[in-house]
């Protein structure tokens, strides 16, 4: 049993998959834009296997630090421990709308077919349950490159559309108006790109031309079908490439001995 | 300009009126000045307008306490001590709370005008979302963008397509909100503002301000602050008040002093799922302490020490956070 | 002789009087955005006699220093000793634009009638003699509260209309179609004041209601009707107050051996 | 995005183009990348576009040598050592060069619009000036606002009436020009930059280039650069070319490092009042010196010690500045 060997079924939980596959959608070299939890697991992660030379921004304010404890939240001064900068949001926000940031992991309560995100209202507006609301998470979605979240699968948050569009997939509305347009036609020439994979506990999905998502692998143990019933408009499983890669026993001692020895997230 | 006035915590919470527009330093659950969040709730504020560029356990706290009217940002919850702001969800629903959204990248320039005296920042950001939804323009929904409240701009946005290259942005309304109530780790004696580690948006909400009240860790010499006149970040001309209060920052972080209290905070979170939950926790930990001191005596040395920020990293290594 | 005693003529130089005169406009507690030479001279002084408590900003990033060597220009190192910030341009800029500037000393190398200033094309486009270009001139003038000039008194240098506005007076060109109204009129809600008084070697000037210079005191050894003769407009002197102070032996000392002991500007 | 490359500076200077925009560190003769600017006339590079917050000693060099078309700024001169950018002022009068007026502000948003990748930023300051007369569109004068010319914005500016409060105000268009040349005190050996001292307009200089060259007074280990992480400016992805070379910015000062050196730039701008006399200047202390290290011998080790800082006040005062 070697460090690159996958692991098999049973040898890993659930999370420790997700953070996986989101560690290996980061690109060596790529600036990463990360939020708090799996995102700071996966981009630790990718940092020490696939992606050595990735760069971290938090959106508290640091830039490229090397925490040698897990941050619990992008405040927290382990994140820029080490760190090129301690700065603020004006910084950070400011290179997001330069074009420096190459991709980023987000988070969601609700995701729609088209990559949009729901973090605000539960059921929309009236009567919606109120959640934190948009953080960075529309501006990331914004302007990024690339975006990756990281959501859980269940049904009523895998959605047609969402309830409330707190962050901006392929199709989005043109205010004032409100008609449903793709994102190139709002953003026009602030246009870098949007959703590029979602992640959830049963499966990996990717985006088509259309911007419309399709499965892309099933994690072990799940059937397309499985997935496609875990989402309430009609997945796209045609196109679905084979089973999403385990992590390697090499990923699990670096998630549990290295990046969370303390059990934050991986509890 | 004047000079800042040294004051009590009580003294300067009095100075503020029920109605007033108020925004913080901090992030989240880090650096908020807690200390005087839980005076205004003492002290029995209404009717309060928060405008920031986060929230976190400080206005959920403030909400909790019946103190605000209005909440105009783009996040508020605990971070992983607690995934809502359970009293801002709740009074929301009761339509107890205004709730304006914004992005935090709209929100954070909004500060900026602000700050700089533009009457507005361009932003491509978070275009094609339900923030910019005519629908949930809850200001003007409630009929308080008639221009009677000088705080509330007469729009929530505007669509601009500029001549240069042809982009349509969105126009967002500078924010001068009457007060910035700070927390930071260090302020001279007359009154230059140090922060360490993370500036969060603090410059911002300084500046955007009309008027500051500063709870600081310490007072030092300010010879001794102007020796790096370079880390420094507000000059003295733009505080009004100063309160030197260790530890005011407790339940949040303060890097450099000490590390956020999780538990506190989740105990706090769980509570306050109910109002009658957030009452009994606040007869506890707000109304049945006198003052900042008391509520330092009832956490107790212990705790403190633990939560006590090591020198060479600027937080503390003896909290357990996690499971192991 | 007191140091309280005003000096007489014979005693001090006109260089002395300019900084002195400029340096009684301060009031205590002011926040003064300052240039390099004599503003600086006239900051330092105030601060030493009759604003104790006044702030100085320069505009390449320094708040509130306390210099013990006199800096040459406003980028010097010397001008953050001991210093409230070393910032930026983006710092103080800001500032100025929030409305914390309360008066600002400037300089020019031509005047009109209504405070306008020219440091850009001496004689105007086309064909005018290049300057050094606005700086912060224009911007300073344009939101403190008030802005005091020290400038020379020659007649070529004192005109009814400038030959290009490099920095806003009391009647100025609306653009982009040009017609000449008030000041209020161009910055109608961001308008906060606008030239105070314009000191030179031979009287100080003030403006009146409709934003027109005059003749507010001479200089000992001079006429109202001599300073007239140095503009090209019809100067205003119905309403000189009287002489100029001169300075006192305590100023003169503080410039000579606090301020200036190096002979940089007063040489 | 990549990481820095470290490389010689006549090989940094060979990577720009004629006709490419540039923008530079520091303010008026303070930390101008003085060695860069020589190297450019050494290697005779035509037609450049200078965009710039300020301009000073750099950029009227540049301008003498004949490797400038259009500057684009506020201000040049020499500060106390030449009240006239004599160059430049030549140059303009003889039709050979184009001078776009802006205002300080004016041209540091127009910086902050393209760092931020914002199109536009809202000024009031220097409305009702001469710089905003539409006749004095030089540029526009000269037919380069066809949109043919990626860094030349189709408009100087705009007028703009908000609806939030009813205040027209100009909106200036964002500037990215292709290079950033700067020079700063210490670089990490992995790209980190380190400013000391005021920071100027260095911050939006560098954010909003599309390339930077960074020239440094030393290269110090990484981990060293990251222990003050709060210090820093720019993280090493922003960087692209890397210089190590101690008194790069000579003649102009450098806070912590050297004094201005008056006297070198007083001969500069006396002998720069008329070409023959910039010629033989540049003959003497460009072309006739290899490099910047015969420069620097050129210079000789007793004046560099005069001009060197002092360790506790950051400036030399070795220096005689005035006439007593």
């Amino acid at each position: 049993m070697a460090g690159n060997d996958y692991a098999k079924v049973g040898e890993f939980k659930p999370i420790d998959l997700l953070a996986v596959a989101a560690a290996r959608e980061v690109s060596d070299g790529e600036v990463v834009f990360a939020g708090t939890g799996l995102p700071m697991l996966a981009i630790m992660l990718a940092q020490r296997t696939n992606a050595p030379n990735a760069t971290c921004i938090y959106e508290a304010g640091s830039v490229d630090g090397r925490p040698i404890d897990l941050p619990t939240s992008v405040g927290d001064a382990r994140c820029h421990y080490q760190g090129a900068l301690a700065s603020g949001l004006w910084d950070v926000f400011g290179q997001l709308g330069r074009g420096v940031v190459d991709m980023a992991f987000l988070g969601g309560a609700e995701i729609d077919q088209y990559g949009s995100v729901n973090t605000t209202y539960m059921g929309g507006l009236p009567g919606g349950k109120r959640l934190t609301g948009s953080g960075g998470n529309a501006d990331i979605n914004s302007l990024a490159r690339r975006t990756v979240f990281i959501m859980v699968q269940e049904k009523r948050r895998w959605v047609e559309r969402c309830s409330y569009i707190t962050s901006p997939g392929w199709r989005i509305p043109k205010w004032p108006g409100g008609e449903f347009v793709h994102k190139k036609e709002v953003y026009n020439k602030a246009f870098r790109g949007g959703p590029w994979a979602v992640i959830s506990d049963m499966g990996v999905f990717r985006f088509d031309d259309e911007g419309v998502i399709y499965l892309d692998t099933v994690h072990p143990g799940f059937t397309p079908e499985q997935v496609r019933d875990k989402c309430m408009f009609k997945l796209n499983i045609a196109r679905v490439s084979g089973e999403t890669k385990t992590p390697t026993y090499n990923d699990l001692e670096l998630l549990y001995k290295v990046v969370d020895p303390e059990g934050i997230f991986l509890s | 300009m004047g000079r800042p006035r040294k004051v009590s915590l009580t003294e300067a919470i009095g100075l503020i009126n029920d109605g007033d527009s108020l925004t913080f330093s901090g992030f989240t659950i880090w650096r908020r000045p807690m200390a005087a969040i839980m005076e205004l709730i003492r002290q029995g504020k209404k009717d309060l307008h928060l405008i920031e560029v986060n929230g976190g356990t400080h206005d959920d706290m403030l909400i909790g306490g019946g103190c605000v009217k209005i909440w105009e940002s783009c996040w508020s919850g605990h971070e992983l001590y607690g995934k809502i702001p359970g009293n801002l969800s709740r009074k929301f629903q009761a339509g107890e709370l205004i709730c304006e959204d914004y992005s935090h990248v709209q929100m954070l320039y909004r500060l900026v005008a602000g700050a700089h005296g533009l009457p507005f920042m361009p932003i491509f950001a978070a275009l094609g979302t339900d923030i910019l939804n005519p629908e949930y323009d809850m200001l003007g929904k409630a009929g308080l963008r008639d221009g009677s409240h000088p705080k509330i701009p007469s729009k929530k946005y505007e669509m601009y397509t500029e001549s240069f290259t042809g982009s349509e942005v969105a126009l967002v309304p500078a924010a001068q909100p009457d007060w910035c109530i700070a927390h930071v780790q260090m302020v001279g004696s007359e009154g230059t503002v140090r922060v360490l580690g993370q500036k969060y948006a603090d410059d911002e909400a300084f500046k955007a301000a009309d008027k500051v009240i500063v709870l600081t860790e310490q007072i030092v010499p300010e010879e001794f602050i102007r020796r790096e006149p370079e880390r420094n970040l507000i000059p003295p001309y733009l505080v009004d008040y100063i309160v030197e209060l260790p530890w005011a920052g407790h339940p949040t972080g303060c890097y450099g002093s000490y590390e956020a209290d999780g538990e506190f905070i989740k105990d706090f979170y769980t509570r306050s799922r109910t109002q009658e939950g957030f009452d009994e926790w606040a007869q506890e930990w707000i109304f049945g302490v006198k003052d900042h001191e008391a509520y330092l005596n009832k956490l107790g040395v212990s705790r403190l020490e633990t939560l006590r920020a090591s020198t060479a990293l600027g937080y503390s290594q003896k909290v357990k956070r996690g499971s192991r």
